[in-house]
């Protein structure tokens, strides 16, 4: 057994799950001759033939669109966003058909749609955003952000065969820099349960995606400095894993809250809020939110590294929590 | 495009008909009316939850499109196609408990008027958002090539609803995969108080299927027969695998937009000139002159489709309402 | 002098703006021949022409496309939704050229995006929804909640002669529920500038749009048991006026955050969140959040009420609260 | 949608062209080229910020219908148009710096490549969302009509992007208004990795103006003059109050979608082909012709331009890098 990159895991997953069930396909810009901007197809249209992956038109509204229709009559399509900065085009499609119907009027909407997501690698202001709160807030819709090479397979395999529309935010900045070695068999991670990335005693970091990698990082530098530190990785945003932020709250009693998108309204402020309602007993310091500037992502390196998390926020921002 | 219309079809010789068929399509045209106006009168009576939008003057575009497909068909019917989904089969009393708000109707008082489909029934709702449909029926047929089944799609759109992205993306798409999707834009003049000179400068919308590569037709929307001739010639193509067609139904809205709508910016002349085409009084001089109707004909169907109407409104009147537990509401938001 | 409805100031602030600058015109559907679905357009045909007033095609694309590419040129566009949630057609327009185009190269986008939104008059999933908060998360674009008729009429003024892109959130239960007499001449309400509406000592509210009114008439209630609450009006929620925030719970010490929106996501958790953070020492109770349910809006009257805030609701939280 | 390009124009005579108009043409196209291999050598060197997409082959269709401008028209170009923007008066240097993320380059680093406008040059820069110009470029034209300025606005699309939604949209609303807006879709075969029978069933893509009631035209794209002669006319058309025009232009992209991209999939026969066709060299072949170009003022044109862009590289490299101080950075979110 050999080690697999995040995108690689993701391919294995897709790959796995459109062996296993022939109502999985496949559609998207590019994802079949060229297997896809990022790769995450290659291989698929000679194995598996078109239509089940479907190079489609430049059309974001069709491509959602097809999925939902697809996927009412159960079928279950991976949509795939060139970038996830282009689900901007589609994006009433999901949240007011795909989130909708099943409440409305009960059909199930099976579908999955990756958004290769973030920044990290100067992709400016429409590579490189981190859209995940605006689907957090439309009830219908689940939202996970996998942040292992293990997780990147099983919630992309949980997500599959989950009967709602789930956005699977794939962060492009550990696609080819993290690598695991996964479990034999058929196994996957279950939506909203979270994990703690690391045991800690003095303060959590509540976080997803790309920062759980750099928080990891911070936790060890501080170690160093007797300062341990618990990180939650939230896995899935909705359904959030509440009772884990808590937990872990009410045995650190001192929290940061860290993502990597945009401060304000991004799903920080869900999380702090959580915590201010239900663990407030147990708080024994301000709940620090750590996030990117409040501005569109910018391109230029000495931007970009302004504009997010770098790991010097992170331990100050740590630090100051656990010296309050 | 000129407000004007086109002209009526010249009424075909029904003679190549079964006059079962036939008298079928008229009643299913006249339950639409009366569920129509039922719907009006309930409204006026304080009954329904909210608004609501009428079908009339255009009954015949939908229950003669309907009446081409097959049941196992997918129909997507927006607000004025309440004919189709009669012809494909929802009962009425589906359609009243949904306006009336029950918490056993379709979407248990969640949405509102035809706002909800039966994947029982084959028929897929619309979101309010126009145009929505259209891709989302284009992955129904998807479905149909993927998995080989000869089942067609069916959907509406109107003269204003046809201007949004959507309507471009998702012809387009099916236009590229040969899908069997059949689209019936409904121009029937106005788009709430907007005339069709302020949405396009298209000479027709039919043209525009050229433009993906797709089959398209054009029809006088009142002559129901004319309506099953050219979707049955589209949903043969369509099962056949010859891909998507476009239709332009020639009609118009003989109400407000809605209720609340008195419409008075829709010139008297031009409702006056339609009411002379009513779909479902043509018919059935048609049917006369045929010797397929007679009053008393007229009058025993008439008579079966008030019963079926004061069932179905009893009915659905005696369904319950929600009770708004949450812990209910929370719990239907997945599946 | 009369009073006027909340929806009457929105049309005369238009009507005045269109009077003072020959660069602000109205867009949308149906504006023009039947003056606006909630006639708040009324009668602007007659008097200034198309297309100065301009009927559109049933086009949210274009509609917001039109806007910015006149807007970048000087134009002041006062663009309608014909209801808010049709925003969603138009989204990326909004999020990633409206919001983006000054920070990227300069031009400034000064547009008015009129959104009637909100419940309470049962339009079900797709005419009631109140969906402020994928916009509040968007670097660049400024968005206002008037609660009053006085600042319906003072923040659509202002928004008119701002620089950005201002969506503007018109409550449609407020619409002819709210009367009032306003001062004559030329006055705004400045953008970011939160307001007390009404002073109180034992516990504040946090609360914008809609919920300003219902928050008023709980705190009535409340005022008979002796419950003296201070209800903080946001008006406006980007930009935000943070230090009436923490001025409010540094005198309180209690803080209730109310919104008609959702609650997973809402704005809310925004403004919890700054309080957890920044007021954190001042706090004597957990901070408590009253939203919607998190489910698409029903549309029948018992569902619609289950769904939203109701007084008891509201109460409760406020007294729970008070009593901790 | 055949893969097959169309012939090539019959090249016409050049004699009602006054020789600095042609001559000058020739430049801009050399410019264009020469920049273009600039970037690409940068990033070979390592010094760009992220990738670049190049115009290589689309000179002719960019600076000839740029061409067609006033000074005074706006012009919003997409990725493959850098003939356009240089054309209409930006700097090299400009360009230059915004791809090697200068603090002092037009977006001060906070966008990449040609991804920006410049009011004063009247120039609107894209987003990456493809179509989105067509709207708003329909907005600088509402403009202009509001305010009876007697200006056009011209953009371009793509093969890929104008199966968009914005592309209908903006059209369709520049249609009703009869809004002076050209846009030119360079069909140059393929989309990224997608060939343009996956992107449209339509025979081509100039027929879909009729939908929105719009002129169209079809154009040689890699003969400038023919790509100049039918801008201008549509200009024209657009000055005069007649309205937009949609031109398809037949071209073909001759690198990969952008600088990482080998473009395995596309034939080497189609390269081959358009190779022939390339629109420097054949106009260089006509002007030779028509003893407009001799070898010596080839290289003196070529020299100048060559001094140019060592002077625009020179300068834009000599631009500092931004500090990423962040009070600077929110302070210019808002105007
Ligand atoms: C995308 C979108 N924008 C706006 C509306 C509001 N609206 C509902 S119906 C309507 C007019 C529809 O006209 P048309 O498509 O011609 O259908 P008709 O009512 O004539 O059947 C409008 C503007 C909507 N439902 N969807
Ligand atoms: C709405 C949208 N979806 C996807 C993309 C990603 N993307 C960028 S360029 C491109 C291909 C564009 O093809 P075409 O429009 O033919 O232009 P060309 O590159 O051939 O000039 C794609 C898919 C995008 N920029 N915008
Ligand atoms: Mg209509
Ligand atoms: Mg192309």
């Amino acid at each position: 057994m050999s080690a697999i990159t995040y995108i690689e895991a993701i391919r294995e997953a897709m790959y796995e799950e459109l062996h296993r069930d022939p109502d999985v396909y496949c559609l998207g810009e590019d994802i079949g001759t060229y297997g896809g901007a990022f790769r995450a197809t290659a291989g698929f249209l000679e194995e598996f033939g078109r239509p089940r992956i479907l190079d489609t038109p430049l059309s974001e509204i069709a491509i959602m669109g097809a999925s939902i229709g697809s996927a009412m009559l159960g079928m279950r399509p991976i949509a795939e966003m060139q970038f996830a900065d282009f689900v901007a085009n589609g994006f009433n499609m999901l949240v007011n058909f795909a989130a909708k119907v099943h409440y409305r009027w009960g059909p199930s909407c099976p579908m999955v749609v990756r958004l290769p997501t973030g920044g990290g690698t100067r992709g400016g202001p429409f590579h490189a955003t981190n859209p995940e709160a605006w689907f957090t807030r439309v009830p219908g819709l689940k939202v996970v952000c996998p942040a292992t090479v293990y997780d990147a397979k099983g919630l992309m395999k949980a997500a599959v065969r989950d009967d709602n529309p789930v956005l699977y935010f794939e962060h492009k900045y550990l696609y080819r820099r993290l690598k695991d070695e996964l479990p034999q068999g058929d196994w996957i991670v279950p939506l909203g349960e979270a994990r703690v990335a690391r045991e800690g005693r003095d303060v959590s970091v509540i976080t997803y995606g790309s920062m759980v990698y750099h928080a990891g990082l911070v936790a060890e530098t501080l170690a160093a400095d007797g300062i341990d530190v618990e990180i939650i990785d939230l896995r899935s945003l909705i359904p959030l894993d509440e009772e884990a932020i808590l937990e872990s709250v009410r045995k650190t009693n001192r929290v940061v809250v860290l993502h990597e998108d945009t401060k304000t309204g991004g799903f920080g402020g869900e999380i702090s809020a959580r915590i201010a309602e239900f663990a407030f007993e147990h708080l024994d310091a301000p709940i620090r939110r750590v996030a990117s500037l409040d501005t569109p992502v910018p391109h230029a390196p000495q931007l970009e590294d302004a504009f997010m998390p770098m790991p010097a926020d992170i331990e100050a921002a740590i630090r100051a929590t656990v010296t309050y | 495009m000129p407000a004007r219309s086109k002209r009526p079809s010249k009424n075909k010789d029904l003679a190549g008909y079964e006059p079962d068929f036939l008298l079928g399509l008229y009643r299913d045209m006249l339950r639409t009316r009366a569920l129509d106006s039922r719907i009006e009168a309930l409204y006026k009576q304080g009954k329904l939850v909210a608004g609501c939008y009428s079908s009339r003057g255009q009954e015949g575009c939908s229950v003669g499109s309907t009446a081409a497909m097959r049941d196992d068909d997918i129909v997507g019917p927006m607000i004025r196609n309440l004919g189709s989904m009669l012809r494909h089969g929802l009962p009425m009393k589906f359609v009243l408990s949904n306006y009336l708000g029950r918490a056993t109707g379709p979407t248990k008082g969640r949405d509102g008027s035809s706002h909800f489909g039966s994947l029982e029934h084959n028929v897929f709702g619309p979101i309010s958002m126009l145009g929505a449909l259209i891709p989302v029926c284009a992955g129904a047929a998807l479905s149909f090539q993927m998995r080989g089944e000869d089942r067609v799609a069916l959907t509406w759109i109107g003269d204003g609803g046809s201007n949004v992205g959507d309507f471009h993306e998702g012809l387009n798409f099916a236009g590229v995969l040969k899908l069997p999707l059949v689209l019936i834009l409904e121009n029937n003049k106005w788009a709430y108080s907007t005339p069709i000179e302020y949405q396009t400068a298209a000479k027709d919308f039919a043209c525009r299927a050229e433009g993906y590569g797709i089959a398209s037709d054009t029809v006088d929307g009142n002559d129901i027969i004319a309506v099953y001739e050219v979707t049955k010639k589209a949903v043969e193509r369509a099962r056949n695998g010859d891909g998507p067609t476009l239709i332009e139904a020639d009609t118009m809205r003989m109400r407000g937009h809605a209720i609340h709508d008195d419409a008075k910016y829709v010139p008297k002349e031009q409702l006056e000139y339609w009411e002379t085409r009513d779909p479902v009084e043509t018919f059935r001089a048609r049917l006369k002159k045929a010797k397929l109707l007679d009053d008393d004909g007229h009058d025993s169907i008439m008579a079966a489709v008030k019963q079926e109407l004061e069932t179905a409104t009893d009915e659905a009147t005696a369904m319950p309402l929600p009770t708004g537990d949450r812990d209910t509401e929370l719990g239907d938001v997945y599946a």
